[in-house]
């Protein structure tokens, strides 16, 4: 099945579409069911994909505009192919375990058509096609968060539209200018990601087409000091809504610098290592604190989310396979773990309509099973070894340290000032006496929630333990990436800065070449 | 200069141009600047014949005629018409705001325009597409262009009439007076309300 | 062989996941009995490996799987058994075992009494992985796996809410829980960058790998790595500054205490500096060295100085751990690695009966800590009594315990060293741990009975908890006796860790011990006058005393847990809520808000353009045309007009 | 003599004049008034060019433009006239229903 | 005396005035046969005036490129062809909106349609010329007839509209004339290919720079009233508001098609000379218009006139393409138009599917948001699809006007306006708001429950209407290749 990509990107589209047709009372088995088979699909992508090929796979190729020189072009590496199969596990995750809601045929279309754009974006490999993908995404996610969501919904979610949107049209006008220069030196229109990486660009042209994707990609990351939106955004978003945004829609951003940005413009890179390491660390430390000061759970972990995403950031401009690796790891880390600790932040919220930290306490004594997987995510989180969280915090921190040794160390606090937070949360909503009336009826996790959450939990040990099926793959990629970026670097202190890792086999990677 | 502008006064031309320039200049002024309509139509309608005289001086002794006919004969009187029904014997009341920058305007498109005629904006180089014939009168040269260059124009001009007719007619008609599209006493009848369903 | 390393790694690790099978459901002694059993399994296997090394001398060096690979990273999961590693599993699996069957009689009330076994073993499973890792990433996973135990282990009775530092200086199981996990986090970074640095300058992590290559390096990575690691262990051994969360970690049950806060744990700072003994041996980082050896040597004299005042029991004895801890940091700083690791296992027997002792206090008189309010009860606690007599006899030191030659032996290396500072300081300190262990003794067992007032009927512990602790008694009187045949069996190790004393040392030897063991008794005699007399000379408390400056000073741990409150905590609340609220909330985010509202307003204004009147439309078009013009005169005036050809 | 620019400076005023009247009137009458000065003002230049030049095409555009204002004319009363029914008045003040 | 002159019949290529021709004699025929019977239904009407516009779509189709005719008056080069194809097919789309449920004073006209063919005659011919006095009579005739379609709307806002429009057109028109006036001194010459020969050797000339952008700066008035340029947009928002819905549509697309015409042969010219001033003048008030346009559309309460100040902005867009002045500018004027008609007149048109009985929400507007509270629970389907009308506006691929615009902003990179690209892109953004602002209405708002009866004026051609235009905005991307080499293939025949 050559043409699995296609399949995967269209079939939640086109099941979301005969959704209309299936009765309200059943509309949830079948959500449940289309992306049950999305994800086996994802799986299958994944049994077949060549783990030893670092380049692209799948890929499927037809001309759109060939006056424009958009085509629809298709293909995973190891670097995409996980995060696809994040997409449509967390999407199988969060609509199993999505609780009662109103309009729930709305809400389970709504996330087929979710699904398609965010696969879509990971498996574009044409600027066009991915950014068509980009901007489509933001409508699902802005139905989800306006329809669904808490008292400041709209303002929500026009934020969130509005300031991606704006973020993605800069993004846009660099696109363009790429495909302009391409065009110029060979004469003819392409907006293949995969032709642009043959295009040697002068530095100064690198540096504002860096700047320019840069502000499409920071906005949708979130970089500080453009996340203002969302703490709104998973504020308000339903519970649903918070885990795909932060489990997937985030990592847009992350693996847009990784698709676009590294390999198009390694000296620019290289260049703003610094000042992208300082916007890091700020979001690394600066919404670290901003999350202690939060009196609201979701916004811990919200604020907890672009805390994270610095860390993702800083191993992306490490320029070396450790890095590297780890961040995109972190990436499937943070999106599990995130999109986990918002299931149960929903669950709790399902059952006391009330987020406030200050409502909870003592948890632990009726809900066991809530704190222990709470307690097992939020060890995930706060990066414990043998959990998944561990692995891509290292590497990331292991190689930026090559790159500056203070820096890291800054960056390290993220250990200390996440476990700060999340202790805080645990310890006053899960212990402490068990004092309000309204917590002593509470529920324990039922079936549903617990076999949603149950995979998760499984996943973040699995690949806690034993991160090589997904690292290996991963890190294939990345060193194509790294030794691509090498050779075509043009400035001395490119080549310095970027290092590739020994063991690479230069006859394994074909990057750039389709 | 001065000499030259009395110069031209003696010729016939010169002088015929300065008086009709001075009094078509009062005229109009009149126009935009009197409070009662009937006034200024009359001084409009003055104006128009003045420059029906410029045309006769400048040898375009069919625009001239055309000139008096149809802005004296007909515009004049459609605007006749048209006064009656208006009951334009009263003075208007205008509440003219902004005179300052009406007549700076005014003057400044004045300066312009002046500027722009006042470059050397003749020259010698040019070639005429279509000449004047010698000895030949004005009406048949006119003619001879009109309808065989500029034919399509002229029919597309007849057109353009046509449409302005239909649309005076049907604009000042009776049918006008009552509104179908204001009307919602049909719309019960025909239209599907949601409540129904 | 190696199937004997897998039992004695993964039977903790099958005990803990098969406790954690009936974790929510009542209270089954089984569980309990099976999670033992476990461990004595794993015990039985980690002693028959030191019986193979200590026969054999083959170190086992297995590698079970891969972890971590990217870029030229590559970590697996490798583990070592030689002389340090096993030393550390026999004697963690051992009080382990005791502890296990020591918690089943003494959390026997307890309703989470399946969830505790579960935490348990995985405990002695995360100090497994710690003690016989290969590599420092593995270590770092059992340093951090110990870590979470811990954390939960001392939140056990997380449902205690918080009370006033004043009514208790801990606040709360879950406040200490916290407060551990995070002061070890701030030390594990120390950790991390240290992992760092050796891995991107030896490009490896594993552990021969990496001392292989260490003559290579230069002044500066050494240094640096020294510092980083010691940082890591300075956290886990809770060294000053970071010694604070020991104390309050008390709030946990007592065998908890023993187990982590005594015995294992808190030693892998040690273990830590043991393992990398060929680093820290190294001249270039002799500073760093003395640096521990300095550090330690102050912790043990501080941290012996609060606990003369002290009244908690178990406070005591955690000041005595850290105190202790103090003893091997200026062994193992001093280049004295096995005696360090000789007085770790010896510590950790004695300690751990110590603790359990207190624990049995503690199940006796309901909780209730406070020597204050004890006395007397060794009618009615013989057993107890006689361990925790026999244990603090080991503790201060005097011969033939176990305490005696391991703590002699490090005052010995101080005076071998030629660091008499430090010497002397040891040499007071031992006077002092001599004072207060059995100002606490006597306290509690002798003296007048002040419990029976105050509506208290203990009662003595359950037989076969007392006879669990048998061994541990025993051991701290023989372990002493094996002392050279141990540094027999660690010398095969390697240059790095043999220590011999001069032979002036080995001179003087007998009469500084003779010194020691006269200070020694000089305190305990003094404490007996003080506090062990009845009738009209018995002990009364000294209100007005404890008023005094000094006395205040130790009671409230030199404020150094106020400081951090006042100074780290509050601050770090204030500033992050200043963050929030100001910055994040009022400039970037307002930022973001301001220029759509500037938008806006724009709008609103431009608005008004549109009045509807068509002269003012008219008047626009004119003004347009006009500028238009005028703008045009003026470039063509100036030549701007731009033909540019 | 007069020249060329005589005519086109002329026309420039007569121009202007109608710009004044366009800009300063309420009345829409006047208004439509303006126009035609404005409109007979490009006639003069037209035609005085095409003389200058000797050539016919100014005098077609002039032809042309006085059609177009006779259009104008009586689409535009047409629309007074309907706009008088209703409104009861020619002033543009009153006609400022649709605003923002 | 004057020579007779002979004058062959083919050398007038008289193939050239067909599609005018035809467009006239069915004006001519609707007004004779109603001559004939006054009691036809509309119906009738509309489906003649739809089958003349087939039979004038397929003449010119038929036109060869590059063609003169009539004394090389009429002029068929590349963009008259695509222009009137265009004009057409707007208008045929446009024309069956009059077969609505309800009924509207205008339906009720012969005349009406009459008039409307005559109108996208006077727009043919406006494109099929470079002649200034043909462009005038053409632009006059078209005007005069569609100031009498506003007004026959026959409410009092249509007056006002139509009055409002009618006396700025008349003002365009004498600023146009007295551009031409300068352009004929210039040159002795009204017709572009004449002019732009002339001008090119008098461009060196001292002093005669101010009157050389002065003439285009009297055009562009003209041409700027009638693409609703900053500042002489003022009168778009009114008279689309006071226009039916459609009606409104229709004139956002179609004359300005006709105007971007003429302004490319005008200002292309201007350009092609090397006046580099024109054509920052057109970047400027272009910015100014989409920028300043989209600003106030923020504001607006009533959807039909943050439409309108959405179409003022989308000409502002274009017209920087305009300045460009290179092929792909041009080319992406109309693949713009083009896309972007099938959207802006769905929008329009949905605007009609209901009303109310009375104005109960606002005193004035008749399309007020708070009309389209809640639309999803009432009309799902019609809110999806003005959603994705919205979408589509606000440049969310792949709906149409996305493609149309990374054209235009390809095009302006290529030529070397990065800042205006980005300007296009932030503009973009603000737009996106207002029309988020309408989804957010319909989608994320409750209905407003105590609602007096609602209207629907669903027929079967409207609906038919709106899903032709929701398809082909949906499925923009793949007609866009063909359309857009046809188009390209077009305008370099022409030489634009």
């Amino acid at each position: 099945m050559d043409n699995i990509l296609s399949v995967l990107v269209f079939f939640p589209a086109i099941a979301g579409l005969l959704g209309f047709v299936v009765n309200k009372n059943s509309i949830r088995t079948y959500g449940i069911a289309v992306t049950v088979i999305v994800f086996l699909l994802s799986l299958w992508l994944w049994f077949s994909f060549d783990m030893s090929n670092a380049g692209m796979q799948f890929v499927e190729m037809i001309p759109l505009i060939p006056d424009m020189g958009i085509s629809y072009y298709l293909g995973v590496d190891g670097i995409s192919l996980f995060i696809i199969i994040l997409t449509t596990l967390m999407t199988m995750i969060g609509m199993a375990s999505m609780g009662e809601t109103k309009n729930i045929k709305n809400m389970i279309i709504t996330l087929l058509f979710l699904e398609m754009t965010m696969i879509g974006v990971f498996v574009a490999l044409d600027a066009i096609i991915f950014y068509l993908f980009w901007e489509l995404s933001l409508v699902p996610m802005l139905y989800i968060i306006g329809a669904w969501g808490g008292p400041l919904r709209i303002y929500a979610s026009i934020k969130f539209f509005l300031y991606t949107f704006t973020g993605s049209l800069i993004m846009l006008v660099g696109m363009l200018f790429v495909a302009y220069t391409y065009h110029n030196v060979t004469g003819v229109w392409s907006f293949a990601i995969t032709d642009w990486y043959a295009l040697v660009l002068p530095i100064e042209y690198q540096l504002w087409l860096f700047a320019a994707f840069f502000i499409g990609f920071a906005i949708k990351v979130p970089m500080f000091p453009f996340h203002t939106w969302i703490p709104y955004a998973h504020g308000q978003a339903p519970t649903i809504g918070s885990v795909i945004l932060a489990a997937v829609l985030l990592k847009m951003g992350t693996y847009g610098f990784v698709r676009f940005s590294l390999p198009m413009f390694p000296d620019a890179s290289v260049m703003a290592i610094t000042p992208i390491a300082v916007l890091s660390l700020i979001m690394v430390v600066y919404t670290a604190m901003i999350a202690y000061a939060q009196k609201d759970m979701k916004q811990v972990i919200a604020y907890s989310s672009v805390s994270h995403m610095g860390i993702i950031m800083l191993g992306l401009f490490a320029m070396n396979a450790e890095g590297l690796s780890g961040s995109v790891f972190q990436m499937l880390s943070h999106g599990i773990v995130s999109g986990a600790l918002f299931m149960l932040v929903g669950m709790i919220y399902e059952r006391r309509h009330t987020k406030l930290i200050s409502e909870f306490g003592g948890l632990t004594a009726v809900m066991p099973k809530f704190a222990i997987i709470f307690g097992v995510m939020l060890m995930a989180s706060v990066g414990l070894p043998l959990t998944i969280g561990f692995v891509g915090e290292f590497l990331v921190l292991l190689g930026f340290y090559k790159v500056s040794p203070v820096m890291t160390i800054i960056a390290g606090t993220s250990i200390i000032l996440g476990a700060v937070y999340m202790l805080r949360v645990m310890k006053f909503v899960f212990f402490g006496p068990l004092e309000k009336e309204e917590n002593k009826k509470l529920k324990d996790l039922n079936a549903r929630e617990t076999w949603s959450l149950i995979p998760l939990v499984a996943i973040v040990i699995w690949l806690g333990v034993y991160p090589k099926p997904v690292l290996t793959p991963i890190d294939n990629s990345v060193n194509a990436l790294l030794t691509f970026m090498d050779e075509k670097a043009i400035t001395k202190e490119a080549k310095d800065m970027i290092i590739v890792a020994k063991s690479t086999n230069p006859s394994k990677l074909n990057m750039g070449d389709k | 200069m001065f000499e030259n502008f009395i110069a031209s006064l003696m010729t016939v031309e010169g002088f015929a141009f300065y008086l009709f320039s001075i009094l078509t200049i009062g005229l109009f002024l009149v126009t935009v600047l009197s409070k009662n309509i009937l006034y200024a139509m009359t001084s409009l309608a003055a104006g128009m014949i003045l420059i029906s005289g410029f045309f006769f001086i400048l040898g375009a002794d069919f625009l001239g005629v055309i000139q008096i006919i149809v802005y004296v004969g007909a515009i004049m009187a459609l605007y006749a018409f048209a006064m009656m029904f208006f009951d334009a014997t009263r003075n208007i009341k205008e509440n003219n705001t902004n005179a300052p920058l009406v007549f700076i305007l005014g003057g400044l498109s004045a300066l312009m325009l002046v500027m722009m005629f006042a470059a050397p904006i003749h020259s010698d180089a040019i070639v005429a597409l279509y000449p004047m014939t010698e000895g030949v009168g004005n009406v048949q040269d006119v003619g001879m262009v009109l309808f065989t260059k500029y034919l399509i124009p002229f029919e597309v001009a007849a057109l353009m009439l046509l449409v302005a007719m239909i649309s005076g007619i049907i604009l000042a008609g009776k049918k006008m007076d009552n509104s179908l599209t204001e009307d919602t006493s049909a719309d019960d009848e025909i239209l599907i309300t949601k409540d129904e369903k | 062989m190696e199937s004997l390393v897998y039992v004695a790694l993964f039977a903790p690790f099958v005990g803990s996941l098969f406790a954690s099978l009936f974790g929510m459901s009542e209270r089954q002694i089984f569980v309990g009995v099976v999670a033992s059993l476990l461990l004595f399994i794993s015990f039985l296997a980690s002693a028959l490996l030191a019986a193979n090394l200590y026969i054999t001398g083959d170190v086992i060096h297995i590698t079970m799987m891969d972890w971590i690979s990217a870029g030229d990273f590559n970590v697996a999961f490798g583990f070592v058994v030689d002389q340090i590693s096993v030393t550390m599993m026999t004697v963690v699996t051992l009080v382990s075992t005791i502890v296990h069957i020591y918690a089943i009689g003494y959390m026997d009330h307890d309703k989470s009494f399946n969830r505790f076994f579960s935490y348990l073993s995985a405990f002695v499973f995360s100090m497994m992985i710690l003690v016989m890792s290969d590599n420092f990433l593995g270590l770092f996973i059992g340093w951090e796996g110990v870590g979470v135990c811990s954390w939960l282990l001392v939140g056990f009775w997380y449902h205690k809410p918080d009370q006033d530092r004043k009514d208790n200086p801990s606040i709360s199981p879950s406040w200490a829980a916290n407060e551990a996990f995070i002061m070890n986090r701030i030390a594990d970074l120390g950790m991390l960058v240290g992992i760092f640095i050796l891995y991107w300058n030896t490009g490896s992590l594993q552990y021969d790998e990496v001392f292989a290559k260490l003559p290579e390096l230069s002044e500066s990575v050494l240094v640096g790595a020294a510092i980083a690691l010691f940082i890591g262990a300075m956290g886990k051994s809770a060294q000053f500054p970071l010694h604070t969360w020991l104390t309050d970690a008390m709030e946990g049950p007592t065998p908890v205490s023993a187990l982590i806060h005594a015995a294992t744990m808190v030693t892998a700072g040690v273990f830590l500096v043991v393992r990398s003994n060929p680093l820290y041996s190294m001249e270039e980082v002799a500073g760093v060295s003395m640096f521990i050896a300095s550090l330690g040597t102050f912790v043990a004299f501080y941290a012996a100085s609060m606990a003369l005042v002290e009244r908690d029991l178990k406070r005591i004895i955690a000041y005595s751990t850290l105190s202790q801890l103090g003893y091997m940091f200026a062994a193992a700083g001093l280049g004295a690695y096995w005696i360090a690791l000789f007085h770790l296992a010896a510590h950790a027997f004695f300690k751990a009966l110590l603790f359990l002792g207190g624990g049995n206090v503690m199940h006796a008189m309901h909780d209730e800590l406070d020597l204050f309010k004890m006395g007397d009860l060794r009618k009615k606690m013989r057993g107890t009594w006689l361990y925790m007599g026999f244990a603090s006899i080991a503790l201060v030191g005097l011969p033939p315990l176990a305490g005696f030659w391991s703590k002699d032996a490090i005052i010995e290396t101080a005076f071998n060293e030629h660091t008499y500072i430090l010497w002397i300081m040891l040499v007071i300190t031992a006077g002092m741990t001599a004072f207060y262990s059995f100002r606490q003794v006597f306290l509690s067992f002798h003296g007048e009975d002040r419990h029976t007032a105050l509506g208290f009927h203990p009662h003595e512990m359950y037989k076969f908890v007392l006879a669990a602790m048998f061994p541990l008694a025993v051991l701290a009187l023989i372990t002493g006796w094996f002392m050279s045949s141990y540094k027999e069996f660690i010398y095969k190790i390697g240059e790095s860790v043999q220590y011999e004393m001069s032979d002036h040392t080995h001179h003087l030897a007998i009469y500084l011990a003779l010194m020691v063991i006269f200070i020694v008794l000089s305190s305990i005699t003094f404490a007996y006058f003080k506090y062990a007399r009845t009738g009209e000379k018995a002990w009364k408390r000294d209100e007005e005393k404890e008023q005094g400056f000094f006395y205040k000073l130790l009671i409230n741990q030199y404020y150094v847990p106020k400081f951090y409150e006042e100074f780290i905590t509050k601050p770090y609340a204030m500033i992050s809520e200043v963050f929030w609220t100001k910055i994040d909330l009022k400039i970037v985010d307002a930022t973001v808000d301001n220029i759509a509202k500037f938008f806006y307003a724009t709008g609103d204004k431009t608005r008004s353009m549109q009045t509807g009147n068509l002269s003012n439309y008219l008047n626009w078009m004119a003004v347009g045309a006009m500028i238009l013009l005028g703008v045009a005169a003026i470039s063509a005036m100036i030549g701007l007009g731009g033909i540019d050809g | 003599m007069i020249g060329l620019s005589h005519y086109l400076i002329l026309s420039a005023i007569l121009f202007s004049i109608g710009l004044v009247g366009i800009l300063r009137r309420r009345n829409i009458l006047m208004l439509l008034f303006a126009t035609e000065i404005m409109l007979n003002a490009t006639n003069i230049a037209f035609v005085a060019i095409s003389d200058n030049y000797g050539d016919l095409t100014g005098q077609m555009f002039a032809f042309y433009i006085i059609a177009i204002a006779a259009s104008e004319v009586a689409v535009g009363l047409g629309l007074l006239i309907v706009l008088y029914k209703r409104h009861g008045s020619l002033d543009l003040d009153d006609l400022a229903s649709m605003r923002g | 005396m004057l020579e007779p002159i002979n004058v062959s019949l083919d050398s007038l290529n008289l193939i050239t005035l067909a599609p005018m021709l035809i467009a006239i004699a069915g004006g001519l025929i609707i007004l004779i046969i109603d001559l004939i019977n006054n009691k036809l239904d509309k119906t009738l009407y509309v489906m003649l005036t739809l089958l003349v516009l087939f039979i004038n779509f397929g003449a010119v189709l038929g036109l060869n490129v590059n063609e003169r005719g009539f004394f090389d008056v009429m002029l068929i080069d590349g963009i008259s062809i695509i222009s009137q194809l265009m004009i057409i097919g707007g208008s045929m789309i446009f024309i069956p909106l009059a077969l609505t449920s309800k009924r509207f004073h205008e339906y009720a006209y012969p005349e009406f349609f009459a008039l409307f063919l005559f109108m996208i005659s006077g727009f043919q011919f406006m494109v099929a010329t470079d002649n200034l006095i043909l462009i005038f009579v053409g632009l006059e005739t078209a005007s005069l007839s569609l100031y009498t379609l506003i007004a026959m709307h026959n409410r009092a806002n249509s007056y006002e509209a139509a009055v409002k429009y009618f006396i700025m057109g008349a003002l365009a028109a004498a600023f146009f004339a007295m551009g031409s006036v300068v352009v004929y001194a210039l040159t002795g010459s009204v017709e572009l290919y004449k002019v732009a020969e002339v001008l090119a050797t008098r461009l060196d000339e001292t002093g005669l720079m101010v009157a050389i952008l002065g003439s285009s700066i009297l055009l562009m008035v003209a041409f700027g009233f009638k693409l609703s340029l900053f500042p002489f947009h003022t009168w778009a928002p009114d008279v689309y508001e006071g226009a039916s819905a459609p009606l409104a549509g229709y004139m956002s697309v179609v004359p300005k098609i006709a105007a971007f015409v003429v302004s490319i042969r005008i200002f292309g010219m201007y350009i092609d000379l090397g006046v580099e001033w024109v054509r920052w003048m057109i970047l400027i008030l272009a910015v100014l218009t989409m920028t300043l346009a989209n600003i106030m559309a923020l504001v607006q309460d009533d959807v039909k006139r943050m439409l309108a100040y959405s179409s003022i902005s989308h000409a502002g867009f274009i017209m920087a393409a305009l300045a460009l002045d290179t092929t792909e500018g041009n080319t992406s004027i109309f693949l713009y138009y083009a896309l972007f008609m099938f959207t802006n007149l769905g929008a329009f048109t949905m605007l009609w599917i209901s009303r109310h009985k009375k104005r109960r929400f606002n005193k004035r507007y008749d399309h007020p948001y708070e009309k389209f509270s809640g639309l999803i629970k009432i009309m799902p389907i019609g809110a999806v699809v003005m959603a994705i009308f919205m979408l589509s506006l606000a440049g969310v691929p792949p709906f149409s006007v996305f493609w149309g615009k990374i054209y235009v902003m390809q095009a302006a990179v290529n030529s070397g306006y990065i800042w205006l690209a980005i300007i296009m892109g932030l503009n973009s953004a603000i737009a996106a708001y207002y029309y988020l602002k309408l989804i957010v209405y319909m989608f994320l708002k409750e209905p407003v429950k105590d609602v007096d009866t609602v209207y629907y004026n669903m027929s079967k051609p409207l609906m038919v209407i709106i899903g032709f235009a929701t398809f082909a905005t949906v499925t923009a991307v793949f007609y866009v290749q063909p359309l857009l080499s046809y188009l390209y293939y077009m305008i370099s025949a022409s030489g634009y």
